[in-house]
């Protein structure tokens, strides 16, 4: 999230699209209603009634998979009406820019596309620049090569009967929204865009989220109070573990990982440092090398030198271009390339895309260690009903891990509020904390290298671990991924200003000289010498825009609002006196509220500092499959694009195989999407085997509308079947007057949604949506396409 | 960090109410009178956390009597969540002495059927063991192009996200150390 | 002072918390329960189950709409329960609700019967003997009584409920029924304020009561008023007339047989 | 002692009639122990005054004593129907033949039970109009006490509340029925000073002679004497 949860009640307008605070994060939905109460307003656009939608002002129904369509019509319509926040656009964004002549757009794809490759040439998607290096830009935003009027063309087929022909929107529905929502577009308004997965999981995925911040930033809903673009993350700690790059292409902090081109710190920093020519841009990531020198330093300790360029290369290497993310790291196991498995608290047996076919895979591996509280599908995939263990040579051991009272460390919320747990008993049984594990693993492998040498054995021998045999102190590594300094750093009058030994204050303090070690450079300042700062009981709001910066640690150096120095005028005078994060103040040159970005005076840099602009980009190159987000359809998809040719996301990525067959409309009419229950967590582990919640939704079904319910002589509560080309399973219906079909360009098109929670393990035991969605990943972050594809339904 | 007795009490919810009445406010006025005062049946809790389910980070605290944990609720003083939880926070004592909870080490051997029951030590000196043969046997130097890349392909790390930072900061490092490259966790799915 | 909890429908979300928060606090235990088509279970009260949301769905005017409803006891204030309660386990407490002294109850069971809303449930410990105890819910008499609030008031995630003084909780209800019918809830309403001489749950509806499955008007049970208040002072008065009649017979009847009897004294 | 066997010995001998078989007796009384018992447990829950009896543990114990005397209750007419048959099947009878005797009974009933003059009134047969009554009355209220007492045990939840409820009803008026005729009943046969021979009857089987002629002179003669002179 660009703010945090309880950011809501500043909100005039809050929009949930692609998510269900209400179902899945309902402790943060109460600020929803704060909000409410206070006059604001809540669209649902959703393709039933939720539980979210059961407190709208407004809802919409839309089809699964058409967000981008929805969106594009909003930007049609706040551009054409002009209801966009014209200074905040102007200076802060770059509508003004003037991009490449010879950049172009023709019938759903974007100039440089190669065919045979699948990917575009980038080069004409770039800014005209001055003869410093400095972007060109029309202030007056009418040059038709300026960003806004390509957007505007762009965005002009987006009109409300195609929206409403793709979407299956009502038209006066379309308008109800755009209207309601474009009113934040005003200086003094602020809107919140709330999502999750139901924006992410398409094979457009990213390019729905760029739709939403191009929205927020035209409304100049980004980095003020009450205006956001709200991620509902889902697991207690996803965002701590995405900060940690527990994923294959970063390393923590955001670093890109290593590949194959970076032979030296050198060769990566050339290949990931953005650069600016314009002096008011500050371009924050220029500190690049100081935050991977520094982790380096963390990882490596005394080992990591300037001689060897601080051990960069004992880190490994990617091949370039290569995907090593969850489906293709299936795709890799069920052929064979993947020997080992070590998989902690996750459960891919039900939670994966096309589960069987993971489940199948599992089976290739010589061995799999799961920590888990639970025998969960995966740990037990090898007694599953339907296979003979006798067949499944994978060596198996589950570890039995400390649940989340009986040890102690720091979780990061969604707001990326970094928070301390306490220990509270010891380990019931055997049980051990994942970081007792760890030490145990790591101590017995190191001893093995140190004792038998082995296959490039430095960076395990050498790597600075010395957390002793038993339960390694959470504090100390805390304090190791906030940072110290390895020797007194002075400045230029040789003062000492860290002491050897200390911790590093903030981020800022970090050095690429290896005076500095950090673990986690956007951590710098959690565990500092002043102590825990992630068990900061605080709870004043002196502000009275509920910042609650005494309580935790809020990730960048407890920055409550991220880009929050787009929240004042180029001037500093705040866009809305009324709820002002931050507050200039001219007489002693200082900002007051909440940790402003970058610092100095407010017109001295862009606000935007992590962008080498300096501004937000509505006009986004970085982007796989296009500067503007565009309408494809779903991989599977019962509807013709109507807006291009291109009929799905011509560069998704796609396993097409035996076991992953693309099912057809013919004969799969039905739009299948995906979702959770309040009353169940993901995979289920952790709720199928608590009875009380058991108690409470005892069983997955799918939700059907009642007109497709009399089609298939389905009355509600009957077991159905639901079926595609990768499978099929049996659920319960539920037959609801909460969905319709929807009307696709004159045709009834009908939709189900599937509870995704069960498998054949735990206390309660259910067939697995998942056996149903595809292995088919969004172009930027192969994140699954669960969120829509095609299927049959039918009495059992 | 543990709140002091004082406190003890307001953490059972004093404060909390429904919207319209004012978050934040005490509202329950004490019980006088004649009627009988019921004892409270069991500790509310002083030892604080963060509910282990969504991302929202929920504060509960937990009540510990005689070593067990015999309540776990809301922090009321958290600022997002105000003492309450939704339906899993609520559930979330049932975990801890859950019967279907694995409380000692499985091991089910390759074409087994079942799960035996194995030490620590035994397991994992050979999980070790394991990761050193196939790290050994599988680790990429250089690729065909002569480039070093240092990495293993054939073992994979999954997951993260029930992790605290330390535990996933000191998983990934030890990932990385190996050489790891097929590193994942559930922001994907 | 009477304290009331407040249940606003319009901002409750269904979630339920309050129904799980209510088995962790009283520790009860799971019931088996089957999905028949609807996101609702447990779909009854049970002696396990104090409380539970009812989830209903509403079209009006083109628009389809999702109730929930927050059941359990609703704390009448002429409590029928309490009136047929023979051991007094059930009082109106004089915070506002109906509590339950389990060591008193003898689980007669006359309190589920009597109850209009049909909420108390009996736990049956023994088939054969009949050895029961009458559950509901207390508004967590024992946290109540403790300056807290009812365990399913703490956890509700959206702030659908509060509890605090009556006054206050019938003041805010009726300004947030004003408050959503300028929000084009036509159909708002308090409900519990006068019902049965005043409900300890003041509920904030959307739609009908009848939208939620609630009885429009409450009614105090015929049979109950029959029993406590004619039959049963019936029996003291004729069993007092009859031991009257009785006796008034013995002097009778001795005076008479007195009148025949000759009896002799021994001597002094 | 052995002058009191003389003194017995010179007495005039005493006739005694046989007015109650062995099983009626046990009938009634084990009647009268389960009904004392229903009572009892009963009105704890009946009575506010007498709710300590009632509550908790103490409710539980009572509960079951109920419970165990009902079945008491209802095994006292089997047992009687069982062992003496004929007599059951006579008493039955008799209590629903009502003729002009009954009458002539009520018809004195006061001025004999209140100042001991005889009247006018008809010798009785084996049972007078009273105790017909008495009878009847507690036929019919076993039977309402049996069906709302099984309704209430077995019941709750599977029948209506308005049915429980009318079962609580019925079964509170079938106890205030047969508490005022077990006070009147008690009363003649313990403490009516012209009647307590009666009791006796209960316990060995026998009235004299003349207490049986002036209390149920119709059945001596048709019953008692008709037989033996055959």
């Amino acid at each position: 999230m660009t703010n945090h949860i309880a950011d809501f009640a500043n909100s005039d307008v809050i929009w949930v699209m692609g998510g269900n605070p209400a179902e899945n994060h309902p402790c943060a939905f109460k600020w929803v209603t704060k909000a409410m109460e206070k006059g604001a307003k809540l669209i649902v656009v959703d393709p039933r009634v939720t539980r979210s939608a059961s407190a709208a002002t407004l809802y919409a129904p839309i089809r699964s998979g058409t967000n981008i369509a929805f969106m594009g019509g909003m930007i049609k319509y706040i551009l054409e009406n002009k209801l966009y926040q014209e200074e905040y656009v102007r200076e802060y964004t770059n509508a003004a820019f003037l991009v490449n002549p010879k950049f172009e757009f023709n019938d759903g794809l974007f100039a440089g596309y190669n065919p045979t490759t699948k990917a575009y040439d980038k080069s004409t998607w770039t800014y005209q620049l001055d003869d410093k290096g400095v972007p060109k830009r029309d202030l007056t935003m009418s040059d038709p090569q300026c960003v806004l009027q390509l957007m505007k063309k762009h965005y002009s087929r987006y009109t409300i009967d195609t929206v409403s022909a793709i979407t299956g929107t009502p038209k006066d529905l379309l308008e109800q929204v755009y209207k309601m929502y474009s009113e934040t577009g005003k200086p003094d308004k602020a809107g919140a865009i709330i999502y999750a997965m139901g924006q992410t999981q398409h094979s457009v995925g990213t390019q729905n989220v760029e739709s939403l911040a191009l929205v927020q930033l035209l409304l100049g809903n980004v980095g003020v109070a009450g205006g956001q673009v709200a991620a509902m993350r889902g697991l207690h700690n996803v965002q701590g573990s995405t900060d940690m790059a527990a994923l294959y292409h970063n390393l923590p902090g955001y670093l890109a990982a290593p590949t194959v081109r970076d032979q030296s710190t050198a060769d990566y920093l050339k290949r990931v440092v953005p650069t600016t020519s314009d002096p008011k841009s500050l371009n924050w990531w220029k500190n690049y090398s100081k935050y991977i020198v520094s982790q380096l330093k963390a990882w490596f300790g005394d080992a990591a030198t300037k001689d060897n360029d601080f051990a960069f290369n004992w880190l490994p290497k990617m091949a370039a271009g290569k995907d090593y993310s969850h489906i293709p790291l299936f795709e890799a196991m069920k052929a064979g390339d993947i020997k080992g498995f070590i998989v902690i608290g996750q459960n891919p047996a039900v939670g994966g895309p096309n589960a069987g076919m993971e489940r199948d895979a599992l089976a290739k591996l010589d061995w799999m260690v799961v920590s888990e509280l639970w025998e969960t599908e995966t740990a037990a995939f090898w007694k599953r009903p339907g296979v003979k263990s006798a067949d499944i040579q994978t060596e198996v051991f589950l570890l039995p891990a400390a649940s989340w009272v009986e040890r102690e460390g720091s979780v990061t919320n969604t707001g990326r509020w970094v928070q301390w747990r306490n220990k509270a008993i010891d380990p019931v049984g055997d049980s051990k904390p994942d970081l007792w594990i760890a030490n145990q693993i790591m101590n017995r492998v190191r001893a093995a290298y140190k004792k038998d040498g082995g296959a490039f054995a430095d960076p395990i021998t050498k790597l600075d671990w010395n957390y002793g045999d038993g339960l390694p102190n959470a504090h100390v590594i805390a304090k190791e991924i906030n940072g110290r300094a390895t020797a007194d750093i002075k400045d230029a009058n040789g003062v000492v200003q860290i002491a050897a030994g200390k911790q590093v204050p903030a981020f800022a303090s970090l050095r690429d000289d290896g005076l500095t070690t950090c673990g986690s450079w956007i951590y710098c300042g959690y565990y500092t010498d002043a102590g825990n700062m992630a068990a900061r009981r605080d709870n004043s709001d002196p502000t009275g825009l509920y910042l609650y910066s005494g309580w935790a640690w809020n990730w960048p150096v407890n920055r409550r609002i991220l880009y929050n120095r787009a929240s004042v005028s180029p001037k500093g005078e705040p866009w809305d006196p009324k709820r002002a994060p931050l507050k200039w103040n001219a007489a002693n040159a200082t900002w007051s509220g909440d940790v402003v970005d970058g610092g100095g005076a407010p017109d001295a840099i862009y606000p935007f500092i992590m962008n080498n602009e300096g501004v937000a980009r509505l006009f986004a190159a970085g982007l796989a499959e296009g500067p503007f987000p565009e309408h494809y359809e779903a991989w599977e998809s019962p509807a013709q694009n109507l807006l291009s040719k291109q009929q799905n996301n011509p560069l998704a990525k796609i396993w097409e195989s035996d076991s992953n067959k693309r099912s057809d409309a013919s004969k799969y009419p039905i739009v299948g999407t995906t979702y959770r229950l309040s009353e169940h967590m993901q995979a289920g582990a952790m709720s199928r085997n608590l009875p009380w919640l058991v108690e409470v939704q005892p069983a997955p079904f799918v939700e059907m509308s009642e007109q497709l319910a009399a089609e298939k002589g389905i009355k509600n509560g009957d077991r159905v079947i639901v079926e595609n080309t990768r499978g099929k399973v049996e659920m319960i219906a539920v037959v609801t007057k909460r969905i319709k079909p929807f009307n696709i360009n004159g045709k009834a098109v009908h939709q189900v949604g599937l509870i995704w929670h069960w498998g054949y393990e735990g206390g309660s035991t259910g067939d697995s949506a998942n056996s149903l969605t595809p292995h088919v990943g969004d172009a930027n972050t192969t994140i699954p396409e669960y969120k829509a594809w095609l299927c049959d339904v039918r009495k059992v | 960090m543990s709140v002091s007795r004082r406190d003890f009490l307001k953490l059972g919810g004093a404060a909390a109410g429904g919207l319209l009445l004012g978050t934040g406010a005490p509202n329950v006025a004490s019980a006088g009178g004649e009627d009988p005062k019921f004892l409270l049946h069991k500790k509310i809790g002083e030892i604080t956390t963060i509910c282990t389910y969504c991302a929202v980070g929920c504060g509960q605290v937990v009540g510990v009597q005689g070593g067990k944990v015999v309540n776990v609720e809301g922090d009321p003083d958290h600022p997002i969540n105000r003492g309450t939880l939704c339906s899993k926070g609520a559930a979330n004592w049932q975990v801890i002495y859950s019967p279907e909870r694995v409380t000692q080490v499985q091991y089910r051997a390759p074409g087994s059927d079942k799960w035996e029951t194995k030490s620590w030590d035994w397991t994992l000196d050979r999980i070790a063991q394991k990761i050193k043969e196939t790290r050994d046997k599988n680790f990429i130097a250089k690729d065909k192009d002569g480039a070093t890349v240092n990495r293993v392909e054939a073992i994979a790390y999954m997951g993260g996200a029930q992790h605290t930072n330390e535990e996933v900061y000191t998983w990934v490092k030890a990932a990385r150390a190996l050489g790891i490259v097929y590193l994942e966790h559930q922001a994907r799915i | 002072m009477a304290k009331a909890m407040f249940i606003d429908t319009s901002i409750c979300i269904g979630c339920k918390g309050c129904q799980v928060a209510c088995k962790e606090w009283w520790n009860l235990a799971p019931t088996k329960t089957t999905q028949v088509g609807t996101y609702e279970n447990p779909l009854d009260l049970n002696a396990d189950n104090y409380t539970r949301i009812r989830f209903n769905e509403y079209e009006a005017s083109g628009k389809v709409r999702w109730l929930f409803l927050k059941w359990g006891c609703l704390q009448c204030t002429n409590a029928a329960c309490v009136d047929v309660c023979p051991t007094a386990a059930l009082k109106k407490n004089e915070i506002g609700f109906v509590s339950l002294e389990r060591d008193l109850c003898n689980g007669c069971g006359y309190c589920s019967q009597a109850c209009p809303f049909n909420i108390p449930r009996m736990e049956t410990i023994n088939e054969f003997t009949g050895e029961a105890k009458a559950t509901k819910c207390t508004f967590c008499q024992d946290r109540v009584t403790n300056d807290l609030t009812p365990a399913c008031v703490k956890t509700c995630p959206s702030a659908a409920l509060g509890f605090t003084d009556r006054d206050k909780v019938l003041a805010t209800a009726k300004t947030r029924v004003e408050n959503l019918k300028q929000l084009g809830y036509t159909e708002a309403r308090v409900y519990g304020e006068t019902e049965l001489g005043g409900l300890g749950r003041v509920y904030v509806l959307t739609a009908p009561a009848s939208a939620y499955g609630l009885p429009e008007k409450p009614e105090y049970p015929a049979l109950t008023n029959l029993w406590q208040n004619i039959v049963q002072p019936f029996g003291y008065v004729a069993a007092g007339l009859t031991a009257a009649g009785l006796a008034l017979n013995w002097f009778a009847t001795r005076r008479a047989q007195l009148g025949n009897v000759e009896t002799i004294k021994p001597e002094k | 002692m052995s002058s009191m066997a003389t003194d017995l010995q010179t007495r005039a001998r005493q006739v005694l009639v046989l007015r109650f078989t062995g099983a009626e007796r046990v009938a009634h009384w084990v009647h009268f122990v389960a009904f004392t018992v229903l009572l009892g447990t009963g009105l704890f829950i009946y009575a506010p005054f007498l709710k300590a009896f009632a509550v908790g543990e103490a409710g539980i114990a009572t509960r079951l004593a109920h419970r165990v005397a009902a079945i008491a209750f209802i095994a006292a007419p089997v047992f009687y129907l069982v062992f003496s048959p004929r007599d059951f099947f006579y008493s039955l009878k008799e209590s629903f033949t009502w003729g002009k005797d009954d009458w002539g009974w009520l018809q004195n009933a006061w001025n004999y039970y209140a100042h001991g003059k005889a009247g006018t009134m008809p010798p009785q047969g084996k049972y007078n109009a009273g105790q017909k009554f008495n009878a009847l009355t507690q036929i019919i209220t076993f039977g309402l006490f049996v069906i709302t007492g099984f309704v209430m045990w077995f019941g709750k939840g599977s029948v209506s509340p308005d049915v429980f409820m009318w079962s609580v009803v019925i079964h509170d008026l079938s106890v205030i029925a047969t508490v005022l005729l077990f006070m009147l009943h008690l009363y003649l046969v313990a403490v009516h000073p012209l009647m307590r021979e009666s009791i006796t009857a209960m316990f060995e089987g026998t009235v004299t002679e003349e207490f049986a002629k002036e209390h149920h002179g119709k059945w001596l003669a048709e019953k008692v004497y008709r037989k033996r002179d055959k």
